[in-house]
C-alpha cells in the first residue's frame, strides 16, 4: 500500500480506475443525500425551509478543514521524505480545498441573512473560515510564484504547515468565544472506543435523526468526491510533469544543433 | 584556526550589524515609523475632528496601523542580502539558517518595532485615548509587534527571491495576522474603556510567543529554497 | 597528501537545460582547480553547489578536512559575482562584521586591507568603491579567517594588473599552506593548476534525472 | 538613422513596459494592492463587529489606507531603476528627465492605483457603507490616488538613492498628502450621509490635477541629482 | 577627419579625493581610445562624464555630430558595471524594450542576438543569466540601433575567449563605420588604439576645485 504511493509508477497503474469510479460513487451519494435532505426530510420547525442549506454547508465546513489536515500530512512528508508524489498531493487538493470553503462562506451567509439578518458578521468562526480561505489562496499562489516546481513544492509545504495553527481555531472557535455561530452538536460520542462494534452510535449528535442521516451521506458524497478529484488531479499534475522533461529534451537538442 | 560557536558566531554579529544598517540607511527601518505616525496622524484629519468617533476608532485604527506598518520591512528583510549576495555568504560559512533568519528578524524589531511601541503611547493620546492606559497601551503594542514581525519573516523568507513578492506577502502573512490583531485590538478596547484587558493581552502575547518559537524555523528552511 | 574534496558525478539543470551531467573530480592539498567552459556553461553553478547553497541534481560531494574544524559544516570560503557589499558602510566597518563573523581577530582587518591595496580607501562607503576595488575587499574578506577551501568565481575580473598580482600570491601562498582553490576562470589562469572543463553533456547521453516522474 | 520623438519614443515604450513589469513582478504593484485589501479587512476585526462604529469610521479608514497603500510603491519607483543602470541606460539615450518621471509614475499609477480605485467600492460594502454610493467611490478613489501618486513620486525621486530614504519619502510626501485626504474623506462621509459630495470631490480633484502638473518636472529635476 | 568629440580640461573628485585633473582629448571618427588606469583610479567616473550622467567638476565637453542626429542630445551608448538587466523579463522580452525604446526596427533584434550568441536563450529570464552572458545581452543593445559613439566600461569582462573576440570585431566594425569607441580596459586592448592614461593628479598640484569657498 504505502510503496503504491511512494512510486509514480505504480500510483499511475494502480489509479487508472479509481476516479472515475470514485467520481460515479460520489456522484450516487451526493444525489441520494441531498434529495433526501432537500425534499424527504422534514422542516425545521423554528427556521423553516432555510434549514435546508445546512446538508450542503455543515458538510462543506467539515472538509474544508479536513482537506487542509490532508494538506498539512501530504506537507509534512514532503518536507521529511522528499517525495515528489507528496508535493503532487499537497498541490492537487488545494483547489479543491479552496472551493470546498468557499461553498461554507457562500451558505453560510444564505443561511445568515434569514436567521441572524446579516449576511456577513465578523464572527469568530466566520472569520477564521475566511483567513482559511486566505491561506488556501497563498499555498496556491506560492505553488506558481517559483519557477521550479522543487522550490515551489518546499516553499508551499512550509507555508502549509505554518497555516495549520487556524484549523484548531476554526474549530474551537465557538467553544472559546462566545458568538453568533452555533457550537458543534456533532461530534464522536465520549465513549466511542467502546461503541466500536455499533456504528451507529460512535457519533453523538444533538440533531434528530432525520437531519443526521442525510447530513451525513453528503459527507461522505463529498468524501467521495474529494477522493476522486484528488486522484484525477495528481494524474494531471504527473501528465505535465513528463510533458515538461520531453520538452526539456527538445531544448538540450536545440542547443547542440 | 577558532572554533565557530554559533550562537556568538553567527547571531550577535549579524544582529548588530542588522541594527545598525537598518538604521544608517537601506534598511528602511525608518519607513514604518513614519508610516505609522502617518497614518494616526491622517486619522484625525479623515475622521473629522469629531471625539466621540475618534474615541471609538482610535484604539482600532492604531493597532491596525501597528499591524500593516510591521509589514512594511517585510518585503526586504531578505530581499537584499539575497540579491547583494550576502546570504551567500552568510550560508556558505556553515551558519544555521534558523540564526540567521533569528538575529535579522530581531534586529530589525529592535530597529523599526521597538519604535513602533515606543510612539504608539504618543499617538493614542492623540487619538483622544484616556491618558492613564499609556503604559498599557506600551506593552501591547510591544507584544502585537513582536507577532507580526516574526509571523512577517516566514511570509518574508517564503516570497524573497520570487516574482510578485510584495502581494505573496501580504498574502501570506495578514491572514496570519489575524489573531494577534483580534486580541491586541480587544486588550486596547478594554483598557480604553477602563475594563479588565489582561485576559486579552495575554492572548496577544500567546500569538507572539508561539511566532517566535516557529517562526525562526519556518524562516530558515524558506531562506535555503530561496538560496537554491 | 589528504584529499580534501570528493566529487562524485554531480549534475545539474537549470530551466529546461541540463547544463553538465556526471562530473566528478577531487582536490588535495595544495591543489588548484580552474573550471573553464563557456560561458553559461555553468560553473557558477557548480561553484555554489560546492559552497553548499544550491542542491545538485544527483552525484555526492564530500569534504574531508582533518583538525579543529569539525564544528565548521562547510569549511569554505565563497567569493561569487555577487559580492556582498554594502552600499552604505565603509569599507572597514565591514570588515569588522565579517571579522566578528568568522570569529577573527581584528587585528586581521588592517593586514588584509593592506595586502588588497585598499587600507587607504578604508572610509570610503560601499557605493564609492571602483568595480575592481568592490572584487579587492570581497578578497579580502578571505585573509581575516582561514578556511582550507577557497571557492572562487572569476576572482581576476575587474582588477587592474598589480591586482591581478595579488591574488596570484594569494592564491599561491594558500596553496602552499595546504589549502585548496576552486577557480572558475577565463583567459589566462594560474601556474600548476588542473583543469576542470565545465560543458554541456553530449547529445548522446538523455536527460533522464534519477527521481524524475517521466521513468512513471 | 531614426529621429527620435520623444514624446513617442519615450514616454510610450517606458510606459507600457513598467506596466508589465510592475505585474510581473519586482515593480511591487499588487503589494498596495494587498495592503489595502488588508487593511480594510483587519478593520472590522480590531474594531470589533459593532455595525454603527464601522459605518461612522469606515469611509475615513477606507481613504486613509488608500493614501498609506499608494505610498508604498513609491520607495522602489526610481530606486530599483538606478541601482541596475536602467536609469544611466535612459539618461544617455538622451531622453527628458521629465517624460521618464511621467511615464513611470503613470504606468505605476495604472498598475496600483487603478486596481485600487477598484477595489475600493467592494471594501466600501465590506465596511457597511451604502450600495448606492459605490460609484462615487470609486470616482473618488480614482482622483484621490492620482493625487498620492504624483505627489509621492516627487518624494520618491527626492530620496532615490539617498539614505534613510524610506523615512524621508513618508515625510516629504505625507504633509504634501493632507489636502487630498481631507477632501476625498470628507467627499466619501458626504456620500455615505447623503449629502451633497460634489464640492469636496472636485477639489480632491483640483489637487490631483496640480500633482499631475507639477510633479513630473519635479520628479525629473530630482532624479537628475540622483544620477550624478 | 572629423572630430566626433572634444575633451578638453575636465576634473573630477569623489569624496575628498581628485580623481583627476585637466584631461583633454579628442576622438575623430574610426578612433579607439582605451582609457586605462588602476582600480579606482576614475575610468568609470570619466565615461559617466562623457555619458553625461555625472557633472565634471570643471572643464568641457562637446560632441559634433553630423547629419540627421540633431534631436540626439546625447549621440551615445553607454555600457557601464551595471547593465539594467531586469531580473523577471526574458532575454527577448528586453531587447524588445531597448528596440521600441530606441526606436529601432524589431527585425533587428534577432541578428543582435544571433551575434552575440544569445539567440538560443532568449527564453531565459535575466535572473537566470550567467555572467558573461548579462555582458553579451548589454552589448547586443548597442546594436539595434545606429549611435556614433559608444562608451564602453571593460567589455571584455566576463566574456569567454569567444565572446572577446566577438566583442573585438564589433568594435572595428563600428570603427570602420566612422563611429567612435571609449572604452575603459585592463589587460590586452585593442588593435590601433590610442591609449588615455587615468591617473590621480600629481601630488604637488594642490586640491582647490576652481568652484571651491576656499577661495572666497
Ligand atoms: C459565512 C458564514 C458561516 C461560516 C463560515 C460557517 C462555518 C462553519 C464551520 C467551520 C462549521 C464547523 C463544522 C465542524 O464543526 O466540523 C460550521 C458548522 C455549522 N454551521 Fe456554520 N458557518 C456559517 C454560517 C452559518 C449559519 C448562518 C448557520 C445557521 C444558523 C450555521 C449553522 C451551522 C451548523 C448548524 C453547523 C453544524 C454544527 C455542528 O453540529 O457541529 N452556520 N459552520
Ligand atoms: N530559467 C532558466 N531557463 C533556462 N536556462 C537557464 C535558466 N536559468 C539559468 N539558465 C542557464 O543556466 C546557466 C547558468 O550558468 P552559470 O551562471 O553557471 O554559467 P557560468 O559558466 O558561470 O558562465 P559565465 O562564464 O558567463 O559566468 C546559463 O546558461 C543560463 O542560461
Ligand atoms: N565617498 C567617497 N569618498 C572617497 N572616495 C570615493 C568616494 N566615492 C568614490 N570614491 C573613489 O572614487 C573612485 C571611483 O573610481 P572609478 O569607479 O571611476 O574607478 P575605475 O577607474 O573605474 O576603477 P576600476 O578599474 O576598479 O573599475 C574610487 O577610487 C573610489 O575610491
Ligand atoms: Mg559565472
Ligand atoms: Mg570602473
Amino acid at each position: 500500500m504505502i510503496s503504491t504511493f511512494a512510486n509514480p509508477l505504480k500510483f499511475m497503474n494502480a489509479t487508472r480506475w479509481v476516479g472515475p469510479v470514485l467520481l460515479g460513487l460520489a456522484v450516487i451519494t451526493l444525489g441520494v443525500g441531498i434529495y433526501i435532505g432537500l425534499f424527504i426530510a422534514p422542516a425545521d420547525y423554528r427556521q423553516g425551509d432555510a434549514a435546508r442549506i445546512m446538508f450542503i454547508h455543515v458538510p462543506a465546513a467539515m472538509m474544508c478543514m479536513g482537506v487542509y489536515s490532508f494538506m498539512v500530512s501530504a506537507s509534512i512528508s514532503s518536507l521529511i521524505w522528499k517525495h515528489a508524489l507528496a508535493d503532487i498531493a499537497g498541490k492537487s487538493a488545494a483547489p479543491i480545498g479552496t472551493v470546498f470553503t468557499a461553498i461554507c462562506l457562500i451558505t453560510g451567509s444564505l443561511w445568515g441573512k434569514p436567521i441572524w439578518d446579516t449576511w456577513w458578521e465578523w464572527d469568530a468562526r466566520l472569520t477564521s473560515v475566511l483567513i482559511l480561505f486566505f491561506l488556501y489562496l497563498g499555498y496556491m499562489a506560492i505553488w506558481s510564484a517559483f519557477e521550479t516546481q522543487q522550490k515551489a513544492a518546499r516553499a508551499a509545504a512550509i507555508l502549509c504547515m505554518v497555516g495549520a495553527v487556524n484549523i484548531p481555531i476554526i474549530k474551537w472557535s465557538v467553544e472559546w468565544w462566545t458568538t453568533l455561530h452555533q457550537k458543534a452538536s456533532i461530534r464522536l460520542a465520549d465513549d466511542w472506543r467502546e461503541k466500536l462494534s455499533k456504528p451507529s452510535e460512535i457519533i453523538h449528535s444533538e440533531l434528530p435523526e432525520p437531519f443526521l442521516s442525510p447530513l451525513l451521506t453528503v459527507l461522505v458524497g463529498y468524501g467521495l468526491l474529494f477522493g476522486a478529484l484528488v486522484i484525477m488531479n495528481m494524474r494531471a499534475e504527473i501528465y505535465a510533469r513528463r510533458a515538461e522533461v520531453l520538452i526539456q529534451r527538445r531544448y538540450a537538442e536545440e542547443d547542440e544543433d | 584556526m577558532q572554533k565557530q560557536n554559533m550562537a556568538e558566531g553567527v547571531l550577535l554579529p549579524l544582529f548588530f550589524r542588522e541594527l545598525k544598517l537598518a538604521w544608517s540607511g537601506g534598511g528602511g527601518a525608518a519607513l514604518p515609523v513614519g508610516f505609522y505616525a502617518g497614518a494616526a496622524t491622517l486619522t484625525p484629519l479623515a475622521l473629522g475632528p469629531a471625539t466621540d468617533l475618534l474615541q471609538a476608532a482610535g484604539p482600532g485604527v492604531l493597532f491596525i496601523s501597528l499591524a500593516l506598518a510591521s509589514l512594511l520591512p517585510m518585503e526586504r528583510l531578505f530581499q537584499a542580502d539575497l540579491e547583494d549576495g550576502t546570504l551567500d555568504v552568510l550560508a556558505s560559512s556553515g551558519a544555521s539558517m534558523t540564526g540567521i533568519a533569528l538575529s535579522k528578524t530581531l534586529a530589525h524589531w529592535m530597529a523599526s518595532g521597538l519604535p513602533l511601541a515606543l510612539v504608539a503611547p504618543l499617538l493614542w493620546v492623540m487619538l483622544q485615548g484616556p491618558g492613564e492606559a499609556v503604559l498599557i497601551v506600551l506593552g501591547i503594542s510591544l507584544l502585537g509587534g513582536l507577532a507580526f514581525f516574526f509571523i512577517g519573516s516566514i511570509g518574508a523568507a517564503l516570497t524573497a527571491g520570487v516574482r510578485r513578492g510584495g502581494l505573496l506577502i501580504a498574502l501570506v502573512a495578514l491572514p496570519l495576522y489575524a489573531p494577534a490583531t483580534i486580541f491586541g485590538a480587544s486588550a486596547l478596547y478594554a483598557a480604553a474603556e477602563g475594563r479588565d484587558w489582561t485576559g486579552s493581552m495575554a492572548l496577544c502575547g500567546a500569538c507572539a510567543l508561539v511566532a517566535i518559537a516557529l517562526g525562526p524555523f519556518a524562516s530558515g528552511a524558506a531562506l535555503k529554497t530561496a538560496l537554491d | 597528501m589528504v584529499n580534501l574534496l570528493n566529487v562524485s558525478k554531480i549534475s545539474a539543470s537549470r530551466g529546461y537545460r541540463t547544463l553538465f551531467r556526471d562530473l566528478s573530480f577531487s582536490a588535495s592539498t595544495g591543489d588548484i582547480l580552474e573550471l573553464r567552459g563557456e560561458n553559461g556553461s555553468g560553473k557558477s553553478t557548480l561553484l555554489r553547489i560546492l559552497a553548499g547553497l544550491t542542491r545538485a541534481e544527483s552525484g555526492s560531494l564530500k569534504y574531508e578536512i582533518e583538525g579543529d574544524v569539525s564544528s565548521l559544516k562547510f569549511p569554505v570560503h565563497f567569493l561569487g559575482h555577487q559580492d556582498g557589499i554594502k552600499a552604505q558602510e565603509s569599507v572597514e566597518d565591514q570588515m569588522i562584521f565579517w571579522a566578528r563573523f568568522f570569529q577573527a581577530d581584528k587585528a586581521e582587518i588592517r593586514p588584509a586591507l593592506e595586502r588588497v591595496g585598499l587600507w587607504k580607501r578604508r572610509d570610503v562607503p560601499g557605493r564609492g568603491l571602483s568595480a575592481g576595488q568592490r572584487r579587492r575587499l570581497s578578497l579580502a574578506r578571505l585573509l581575516i579567517t582561514y578556511r582550507p577551501i577557497w571557492l572562487l568565481d572569476e576572482p581576476l575580473a575587474a582588477l587592474d594588473v598589480k591586482g591581478q598580482e595579488i591574488v596570484k600570491e594569494l592564491i599561491a601562498k594558500h596553496t602552499s599552506e595546504g589549502g585548496v582553490v576552486v577557480a572558475a576562470m577565463h583567459g589566462h589562469g594560474f601556474e600548476n593548476a588542473k583543469v576542470i572543463e565545465v560543458k554541456p553533456f553530449s547529445k548522446k547521453i538523455k536527460t533522464i534525472p534519477t527521481n524524475s516522474l517521466e521513468n512513471a
